[in-house]
């Protein structure tokens, strides 16, 4: 078990050292000419106005809480799912009647209109 | 020193793991961190081959491309073009690493760097033959989806970091595609581990030996490799970096090698989830022989995985991009309730053939989920297509200019409700 | 020193350093992003603890969700907070001496008794028993099932607050 | 080995900055980022003490759990008033918000 995740904390520490090879060498090998065209904000040409924060729509919000509450929701439902092919008849139907509760949650998100891009 | 009979050369690299492990040793160094070092060989090994298979399915990929638009594809850099990756690699470092005025310089630097780990690292839980198998932590599934988690932050740090207009809007479309995309998936991840009854991959590949996963949870498994394939953000939906309209999103700014990076993200990205596609429902490692014989194992993963990939370009060469508010309202009015369904009535199949049929065999579960799915997979669509004519009636009804394009076009009413109720 | 003791001073002197520059970041996302190190960090912390499932968790809810959440707030917000402007408020000097009060008098209190040594028992806990505890009436079914209550309720509320028509 | 109250220092620690980051910031999210220190600095000590007093007892563990849907909850709920408030009254100086205030 400990081994298992030494192995996991190994491949994070090698998958965070292992991008960095290339990026160095490419700092070694591409040529460098500064100039003061080309440090500019690239959109297509046209100079840019103003600064880079624009305002959002709380669409993106919206979207967002609905997927942490679902999130959390797996967090219950993974070690019921686990168990479940060994939990009595009456155990196991906690898990959907958790699900349907949350699924409420959704209609009420949907029939509000939350759902829809406008 | 072990001894070559005792493994054969089905397990030639379990083999040679035992003779390293055996030669360090000898060297005199202490017993944990022969272990250690064994490890570090293992994953750097594994890192390297994930970090290198882009190289390959970058050509791969360019040439079914071409196949299918009837084009030839690379065909000038070695035979067949197979050198034409190489090419690229050596021309993208030489491309000069520029840093735009204005960008946060440590987050910009960091976030490429982020975006592949979190892709790299799923390779850690990836069981690739019944001997080589990674880590099996017993969380193995929510390791999955915490990793790829990573990957939505590292795509807003580069975004927000270049600073810029367009890339801060193709980071935000990004995760909100990211974010809604992965509830259906987690829910759809569901279903092997409810029917393994483990979240360690390396367990639900080995309860697949009589039967893959695609047949007793087709509709997981449409679901999976559909989200999966949104959240890599391929065509058709590449909003994230629809070229026609926000140039190329989050990574616009990045050039040279951390271009480079992104790039080796979003290809090493698209082969992990047809690894993992294979992994969780297709079997992984499973096949005629593969207990016994290791090697085969690893050949049927692989065989697996590429049809899978197969599978991904495929549908990237032939489906026109999908528009935003049609990739949002098919994730959550139809992928997400459709997850649900499929989690519950997989569970319901469950609990009533634990409860009165016990003994049943693993054919009579398959035959009998497979039924359920179908019925599910028929309800939903009657119930869709009911709740279209609806709109249609009321559409033609009254304000009938409002949704003339929405008329008549089934494949996008999928959604299944009134628009006019919307706004 | 042992191993796991290295370890742990490494992984908690990362939490801490994380941990302070986001309450003192000026500029809000590096804050955020400060945020997510902290909560990697204690991820690894419950790994150190054998609670695999506790990191898994922590990684997939805090720094997959909640993370994502608060840097979308952020940059929703952003406008009226300019980078530059004064991040603290007027009584910070006396929020700092609380602060420092209550983790003196805690550590007064953590430093005196003789505490439990490390039980050297099989700690993998599979997670179907917590599956079960979570599922079965002489366990936890009345919270798990008031945890979806309570989740609906939250989506409801925040939807209702958050979605409001201008 | 590694003392129990090591962790639990760690955690006192760690709540202690959170708690100064919930007195001292302006910004409505940033006091919010204090509170989730906080809870995590809970959790670790649930963690914790599972692990060094009953570790055969999956207890601690499902308290954990809980407390993690309450994080949740808070923080979507909390963050949704922010952005509420935000849209009303175009600030998030929670200094500002004294509309209830006497």
């Amino acid at each position: 078990m400990q081994a298992d995740w030494i192995f996991v904390g190994l491949f994070l520490l090698i998958g965070i050292v292992f991008p960095i090879v290339p990026i160095a060498a490419a700092y070694v090998l591409a040529p460098k000419k500064p100039n003061p065209a080309k440090y500019e904000t690239y959109e297509c040409g046209i100079e840019t106005v103003g600064e880079a924060w624009v305002q959002f729509k709380v669409q993106y919000y919206i979207f967002a809480l609905v997927f942490v509450v679902f999130d959390v929701e797996t967090v219950f439902l993974f070690p019921w799912a686990v168990a479940h092919n060994a939990l009595p008849l009456y155990m196991a139907i906690q898990g959907i009647i958790f699900i349907f509760l949350l699924a409420e949650g959704l209609i009420y998100v949907w029939r509000k209109g939350a759902l829809e891009w406008v | 020193m072990p001894d070559f009979n005792d493994y054969g050369i089905g397990n030639i690299i379990v083999y040679l793991w035992k003779l390293l492990g055996w030669w360090i040793g000898s060297l005199g160094v202490p017993e944990p961190w022969v272990t250690v070092i064994v490890t570090l060989v293992a994953i750097v090994s594994l890192a390297t081959m994930a970090l290198l298979i882009p190289i390959f399915t970058i050509w791969l990929e360019r040439k079914l491309a071409a196949r299918f638009q009837d084009r030839l594809g690379p065909n000038r850099a070695g035979p067949y073009g197979l050198l034409q990756s190489f090419a690229d690699v050596i021309k993208l470092l030489g491309k000069e690493d520029i840093t735009p005025t204005g960008a946060d310089k440590i987050v910009y630097n960091l976030a490429p760097l982020v975006g592949v780990l979190s892709v790299v690292t799923l390779w850690a839980v990836v069981p690739l033959a019944s001997t080589m198998v990674g880590a099996r932590i017993n969380v193995g599934v929510l390791y999955v989806i915490g990793i790829s988690g990573l990957g939505t932050i590292a795509i807003m740090m580069g975004g927000w970091s270049s600073n810029n207009k367009f890339a801060l809007l193709g980071a935000f479309r990004t995760v909100a595609q990211l974010v809604a995309y992965e509830v259906p998936m987690i829910v759809a991840l569901m279903v092997p581990v409810l029917l393994a009854g483990s979240m360690n991959v390396a367990d639900i590949v080995e309860r697949q030996d009589s039967m893959w996963y695609l047949w007793m949870a087709p509709i997981a498994a449409a679901l999976f490799f559909i989200t999966s394939v949104a959240e890599i953000g391929r065509a058709p939906f590449d909003l994230l970096e629809a070229e026609s309209e926000i140039v190329a999103g989050y990574h616009i700014e990045y050039t040279g090698m951390k271009f480079g990076m992104w790039m080796l993200t979003e290809f090493l990205h698209a082969f992990t989830i047809a690894a993992l596609t294979a992994t969780l429902f297709l079997g992984g490692w499973n096949g005629p022989f593969a207990k016994e014989f290791p090697l085969l194992g690893l050949v049927y993963f692989f065989i697996k995985t590429f049809a899978v990939y197969f599978v991904v370009v495929w549908s990237r060469s032939t489906f026109p991009r999908i528009r935003i508010d049609h990739l949002l309202s098919l994730n959550w009015k139809f992928f997400t309730p459709l997850a649900l369904g499929a989690l519950v009535v997989t569970s319901l199949v469950m609990m009533v053939m634990n409860e009165f049929a016990a003994s049943a065999s693993v054919m009579a579960r398959t035959v009998t989920l497979f039924a359920a799915n179908v019925a599910l997979l028929w309800f939903v669509f009657e119930l869709i297509r009911r709740s279209a004519r609806q709109a249609r009636a009321e559409a033609e009804g009254g304000h009938d200019e409002e949704h003339a394009s929405h008329g008549g076009d089934g494949h996008h009413d999928e959604h299944g409700h009134a628009p006019a109720s919307a706004h | 020193m042992s191993i796991s003791q290295i370890l742990f001073l490494i992984v908690g002197a990362v939490t801490l350093i994380s941990a302070v520059l986001v309450v003192t970041m000026r500029n809000l996302v590096h804050a955020a992003l400060c945020l997510i190190a902290t909560l990697f960090s204690i991820a690894v912390l419950f790994v150190l603890l054998d609670a695999g499932f506790m990191a898994a968790v922590q990684v997939v809810l805090y720094i997959g969700a909640i993370a994502i959440l608060i840097i979308f707030a952020v940059m929703l917000t952003r406008r009226v907070m300019a980078d530059g402007s004064e991040q603290t408020n007027s009584q910070w000097p006396l929020g700092l001496a609380i602060a420092a009060a209550a983790l003196a008098s805690v550590a007064a209190l953590l430093n005196a008794p003789v505490w439990p040594a490390l039980p050297s028992v099989d700690t993998s806990l599979s997670i179907s028993a917590l599956g079960k505890a979570l599922a079965s009436p002489d366990g936890y079914v009345v919270p798990f099932q008031i945890a979806s209550v309570l989740l609906t309720v939250a989506l409801v509320g925040a939807i209702a607050v958050a979605g409001e028509k201008k | 080995m590694v003392p129990l109250n090591w962790y639990l220092t760690l955690a006192a620690a760690l709540f202690c900055i959170g708690l100064y980051g919930v007195l001292s910031r302006r910004n409505a999210v940033a006091i919010l980022m204090g509170v989730e220190l906080m809870m995590n600095a809970v959790i670790i000590n649930l963690v914790a003490f599972w692990r060094y007093l009953q570790p055969t007892n999956i207890n601690g563990q499902v308290f954990a759990v809980i407390v993690f849907a309450v994080a949740a909850a808070e923080a979507s709920v909390g963050l949704a008033l922010i952005i509420s408030i935000y849209r009303r009254r175009n600030s998030v100086i929670a200094d500002e918000m004294n509309l209830m205030k006497w």
